[in-house]
């Protein structure tokens, strides 16, 4: 498991999903940040694989990768003169120090108080697709259920606005 | 409330599928136009000021280039346009020619229409198949006149060429094999609900709105107008010739499409009709003030010489006056309107061309339609563009 | 969407659809390989015009009548009367191969060749003048 | 012997090989990673091949099923019948002048063609050509072959939306609507065949259908699967992206040279890609009498292809909303339909 090739894609995968998190939010031109938001997804989905949670890699690269990047791509290519306006940086770099200081003492704080659990031999904790399953739909059921009726929700809702000014082109005839 | 951000594009003269050098400015939201401007001109040639300097005869090949798909159908309708003003009339074997050349190119030029309708929709093989079809009737076209598109086979009074001896056979072998092709079209396409679903209730015209904008031809027909010319006022020899009007019912793509298929197969019946009553006998008017004299007795045969150059250098003179003759070219009603001062060339000659009238209702049918309807109203309206810009 | 239940039976169209293109997927093709094969043009094609110095009778009818005014002309009068032809010449670019000419040529100087591949990379070889204006013109590259 | 074992049991065969290789490297003591290196390298290096060379059989096997259904020959003057014409188009190709545009996002310009390619070729990486011949066998195979396929339909529209034209805008939104939505009764219908077979593993699928195939027990998927695939690769009556008669060339307009090649490349091998996913789910994968796995995977996956060529040369173009709404209304209702029947057939 922890041989050098693991070593090599944890460093490589890790070093792609920071920097393309910083790109994301230092970029000025929104649609390169999408770009690598993918990459993002991707790197995280990746991590998620080296640490043999195989099913999470494939959902995180299927739904995240796959289909939210796109939503974002699509709102950002859209909506008109979004994508040309180039986002500020704000310049006090002042407060950004110091809060990020801040954020860090707490996530230190928090990190190295905990004993690190020893990373698990491989299947040992891991659950298979089988278990997830039954869980899901066994002792989960209920909770399962609602969230997808709250998604169903959203999803009504969501036609309902975008269904408001249909009729494109012939209003204006 | 701001609306969304609409886009003018222009489906411009360089696009793949306009028939030529139309220009549509379309004003489109998202994938739904919401104005639509044909803008046109870039084919203009002059031919109407060009006929003012030719003689009757010399304008002929230009009738050619005016509806380029069908230039048959161009030069029977000016030479009829022409024999009217004379007041003269082509011979039974000519007018059963005439008939024969222009039903094929009906046939030929919807082969034409519906291929690169196929193809504009995405069906590509079928523009393939029917350009196949098609290549039988350029052979005869070229077997009879020498030429394959620009024919310049009819005169005034007749036609110059009297059938190759070949001919007739090979056009019964074409009459046989055409109907099982348009099978095969009817097949991959009629029923097919890709097809079915891009054309139903797609650039309805109705019948009111189709007689308003002057539309002809088969885009008359497929709103349910019953009006050919050939039927209506029956020149040459339609009269004689048994043959029904196909006519559509909702005046959408569906129906333009259904009408095109029948009239092919109509005009094959009339083809084949044509065919078995052909007379024999001469095949240009024996006027001498129209037709030019025989060459092989020149030499000694003086006063013959002396009337052919006159022909050819004063033209026949027609009778001061105008005339307007419309003829059911396949695209629609395409007239001739020609003003003559009595000297061998006319003072002046107005061509209706179809296309360019049935072009009038695209702005009305194309609001509200999508991008990709666009392209196919404007492939069922099948416009050339030598004929709009003349 | 038109695609109501009545349209699933449609099914069967689609199938036939896709039997029309397999049966053509056998058939035997038609195209003809242009440069290497050749179509052999009918006998009355109307290609390059032809010109016979010895008939011409220097009438400059089809100089005339040309609607594209295609052909120049340039006539002097020679020994015993006759007139003779000083010049003549055909430019094959602005011809458009209606036949008019032939057609009209009182003593039948003008007639047509099978030629149609008249390409040139120079605007001049467009323009037969005297000698060029009998027999086969010159090879192309594609002969 | 040794060939019978190279085509009939090629996972022993590959084992044995990376034996051999495993106690050469321990005897002049290399460390067991690097021999996992090399081995992994030598396997990329051939999927590749493999790819590269199918792909580029493909596109000369397209034109000439469309130039004989077009009773035409399809090129026939580069090599007998055609053959070295994929060549010729790499090389023509190669030497396009790729245009510098203006106004074209450049980062985003030049990354979708390949990012486009990479997630079409991340597919092959779970496909079983043969009994052990897999990259790798993950019991979640299915689930990465969607994955992959998804990605790339992220970058044709991030490629569409970058060369600045309007018509190229509105292919790459078409292209991104489309896969979007065709991939949830793609994946359905898939999940049809895992129900029946019992698994995700794509392996565990091949060898479920040792008795009876899947497209006999799951007909309905199977249709499904083909019509959802052909709209997951805009080919076929689906290929509004690049649709040459409405948006000039869609998302590809302002691509050319190299970069065109690359989209061009991934287009072709999605198309072989969605082949290889319906022989392994409903035909079988390797299985078949007499000959080697290999070979039977092969000619179906080509037969396969054909019949994407079929139907691509057949059928008109739908249009974007009778596709949405064939979808919504059709294509997924069905899906649904199949999922639930093959539950209750299995539960009983």
């Amino acid at each position: 498991m922890d041989g050098l090739f693991y070593q090599i894609s944890f460093w490589v995968l890790a070093v792609i999903t920071v920097l393309s998190a910083l790109m994301v939010t230092t970029m000025q031109n929104l649609t390169r940040g999408v770009i690598f938001l993918v990459f993002f997804f991707l790197g995280i989905g990746g991590l998620y694989f080296l640490m043999q949670a195989e099913f999470l890699a494939l959902v995180q690269v299927v739904v995240y990768a796959g289909a939210v990047a796109v939503l974002f791509a699509f709102v950002i290519m859209l909506t008109p003169r979004v994508a040309e306006r180039e986002i500020k940086q704000s310049l006090n770099l002042g407060a950004g120090f110091i809060l990020a200081a801040l954020f860090l003492a707490l996530v230190l704080s928090l990190l190295l108080g905990q004993p690190w659990p020893e990373l698990a031999a491989p299947g040992a904790g891991t659950i298979t697709l089988g278990q997830l399953g039954q869980a899901l739909l066994g002792e989960y059921l209920l909770p399962f259920e609602l969230v997808s009726v709250v998604l169903l929700v959203a999803l009504v809702g969501a036609v309902v606005i975008a269904g408001r000014n249909a009729g494109r082109g012939e209003r204006k005839s | 409330m701001q609306t969304t951000h609409e886009m003018v594009v222009n489906l411009g003269p360089q696009h793949p599928s306009t028939h030529g050098v139309m220009k549509l400015e379309v004003v489109m939201d998202g994938e739904y136009i919401v104005d639509c401007k044909p803008v046109i001109g870039q084919l203009h040639r002059g031919m109407e000021k060009m006929a003012e300097g030719m003689l009757y005869g010399q304008f002929i090949p230009i009738t050619d280039r005016l509806d380029y798909l069908s230039p048959a159908c161009n030069n029977l309708s000016y030479c009829l346009a022409v024999e009217k003003l004379l007041g003269i009339e082509a011979p039974e074997r000519g007018k059963y020619i005439r008939v024969i050349i222009a039903e094929m190119q009906r046939i030929a030029n919807h082969l034409v229409a519906l291929g690169s309708w196929g193809l504009d929709l995405g069906a590509w093989t079928i523009l393939l198949y029917t350009f196949r079809d098609r290549e039988m009737l350029l052979d005869l076209f070229e077997m009879f006149c020498g030429q394959r598109m620009t024919l310049n086979c009819f005169r005034v009074g007749g036609t110059t060429y009297d059938l190759p001896d070949g001919f007739v056979e090979k056009a019964r072998e074409f009459l046989e094999v055409i109907p099982s092709r348009i099978n095969d079209y009817e097949a991959l396409l009629t029923k097919n609900p890709i097809w079915m679903t891009r054309l139903r209730d797609v650039g309805v015209v109705s019948a009111e709105d189709a007689l308003a904008y002057g539309l002809t031809g088969p885009n008359l027909r497929a709103s349910g107008v019953k009006w050919d010319l050939r039927k209506v006022y029956p020149y040459e020899v339609y009269d004689r010739m048994q043959f029904d009007v196909p006519v559509g019912s909702r005046g959408d793509c569906l129906d333009r499409y259904y009408v095109r298929i029948q009239e092919m197969r109509q005009s094959c019946r009339i083809v084949q009709q044509a065919l078995d009553q052909l007379p024999p006998g001469d095949i240009m008017v024996d006027m001498p003030t129209i037709a030019l004299p025989n060459k092989e007795e020149f030499p000694n045969n003086f006063p013959e010489v002396v009337r052919h150059f006159h022909l050819l250098v004063q033209g026949y003179a027609p009778p001061e006056g105008e005339v307007y003759l419309g003829y059911e070219n396949p695209k629609g009603e395409l007239g001739f309107y020609l003003v003559s001062d009595g000297s061998g060339y006319p003072y002046r000659l107005k061509i209706r061309s179809p296309s360019f009238i049935n072009m009038q209702i695209f702005p009305k049918i194309m609001r509200g339609a999508m991008l990709a309807d666009v392209i196919a109203i404007l492939a069922s309206f099948d416009p050339v563009l030598g004929e709009i810009d003349r | 969407m038109a695609l109501g239940l009545r349209d699933v039976a449609l099914v069967v169209e689609l199938l036939r659809g896709l039997g029309v293109t397999l049966r053509h997927l056998f058939k035997p093709t038609v195209t003809i390989h242009y440069p290497t094969e050749r179509r052999e043009v009918y006998e009355r094609y109307r290609g390059l015009v032809r010109w016979d110095k010895e008939k011409c009778a220097a009438c400059a009818l089809c100089a005339r009548f040309c609607p594209v005014k295609a052909i120049t002309i340039q006539t002097d009068d020679g020994e015993d009367g006759k007139k003779t032809v000083k010049y003549y010449q055909i430019d094959a670019a602005h011809c458009m191969y209606c036949g008019l000419c032939s057609e009209i040529c009182p003593v039948g100087a003008l007639s047509h060749s099978p030629y149609h591949e008249l390409a040139a990379y120079r605007r001049e070889d467009t323009i037969y003048a005297q000698e060029r204006l009998s027999g086969a013109p010159p090879i192309t590259m594609y002969r | 012997m040794w060939l019978y074992q190279f085509f009939y049991q090629p996972g022993e065969w590959a084992r044995g090989i990376y034996q051999v290789m495993e106690n050469w490297a321990v005897r002049i003591g290399m460390g067991i990673q690097w021999i996992q290196l090399i081995d992994m390298i030598i396997v990329a290096i051939i999927l590749i091949a493999f790819i590269f060379l199918d792909v580029m059989f493909l596109t000369w096997l397209e034109r000439k099923v469309a130039g004989h259904i077009q009773v035409r020959h399809g090129p026939m003057r580069t090599g007998p019948h055609g053959i070295i014409q994929p060549v010729a188009d790499a090389i023509k190709l190669l030497f396009k002048e790729p245009m510098a545009l203006p106004g074209v996002d450049n980062l985003i310009y030049l990354i979708s063609p390949l990012m486009m390619f990479v997630g079409a070729m991340l597919i092959y990486i779970v496909i079983p050509f043969s009994p052990g011949w897999v990259v790798a066998p993950m019991d979640y195979g299915l689930l990465f072959a969607f994955a992959a396929s998804g990605l790339s339909s992220f970058f044709v529209m991030a490629g569409g939306w970058s060369s600045n034209n309007k018509w190229s805008l509105l292919g790459g939104m078409r292209a991104a609507a489309m896969t979007l939505s065709y991939e949830v009764p793609l994946i359905l219908a898939a999940i049809g065949v895992a129900l029946v077979s019992g698994g995700l593993s794509l392996v565990g699928i091949v060898e479920s259908q040792a008795g009876m195939w899947n497209i006999i027990r799951q007909p309905l998927a199977a249709v499904l699967f083909l019509v959802a695939s052909l709209a997951e690769m805009n080919r076929g009556p689906f290929d509004l992206a690049e649709a040459e008669q409405e948006l000039v060339a869609g998302y590809l307009t302002e691509y050319s040279g190299m970069r065109f090649a690359m989209y061009y490349l991934g287009e072709y091998t999605h198309l072989l890609a969605g082949a290889a996913l319906f022989t392994t789910l409903f035909l079988g994968g390797w299985q078949g009498p007499l000959l080697p796995p290999i070979l039977w995977f092969l000619i179906k996956i080509h037969v396969m292809v054909f019949v994407y060529m079929w139907i691509r040369w057949t059928y008109p173009r739908i249009r974007i909303d009778h596709l949405m709404a064939f979808n919504w209304k059709f294509v997924l209702p069905l899906a649904l339909i199949n999922l639930g029947v093959t539950g209750l057939v299995l539960v009983l």
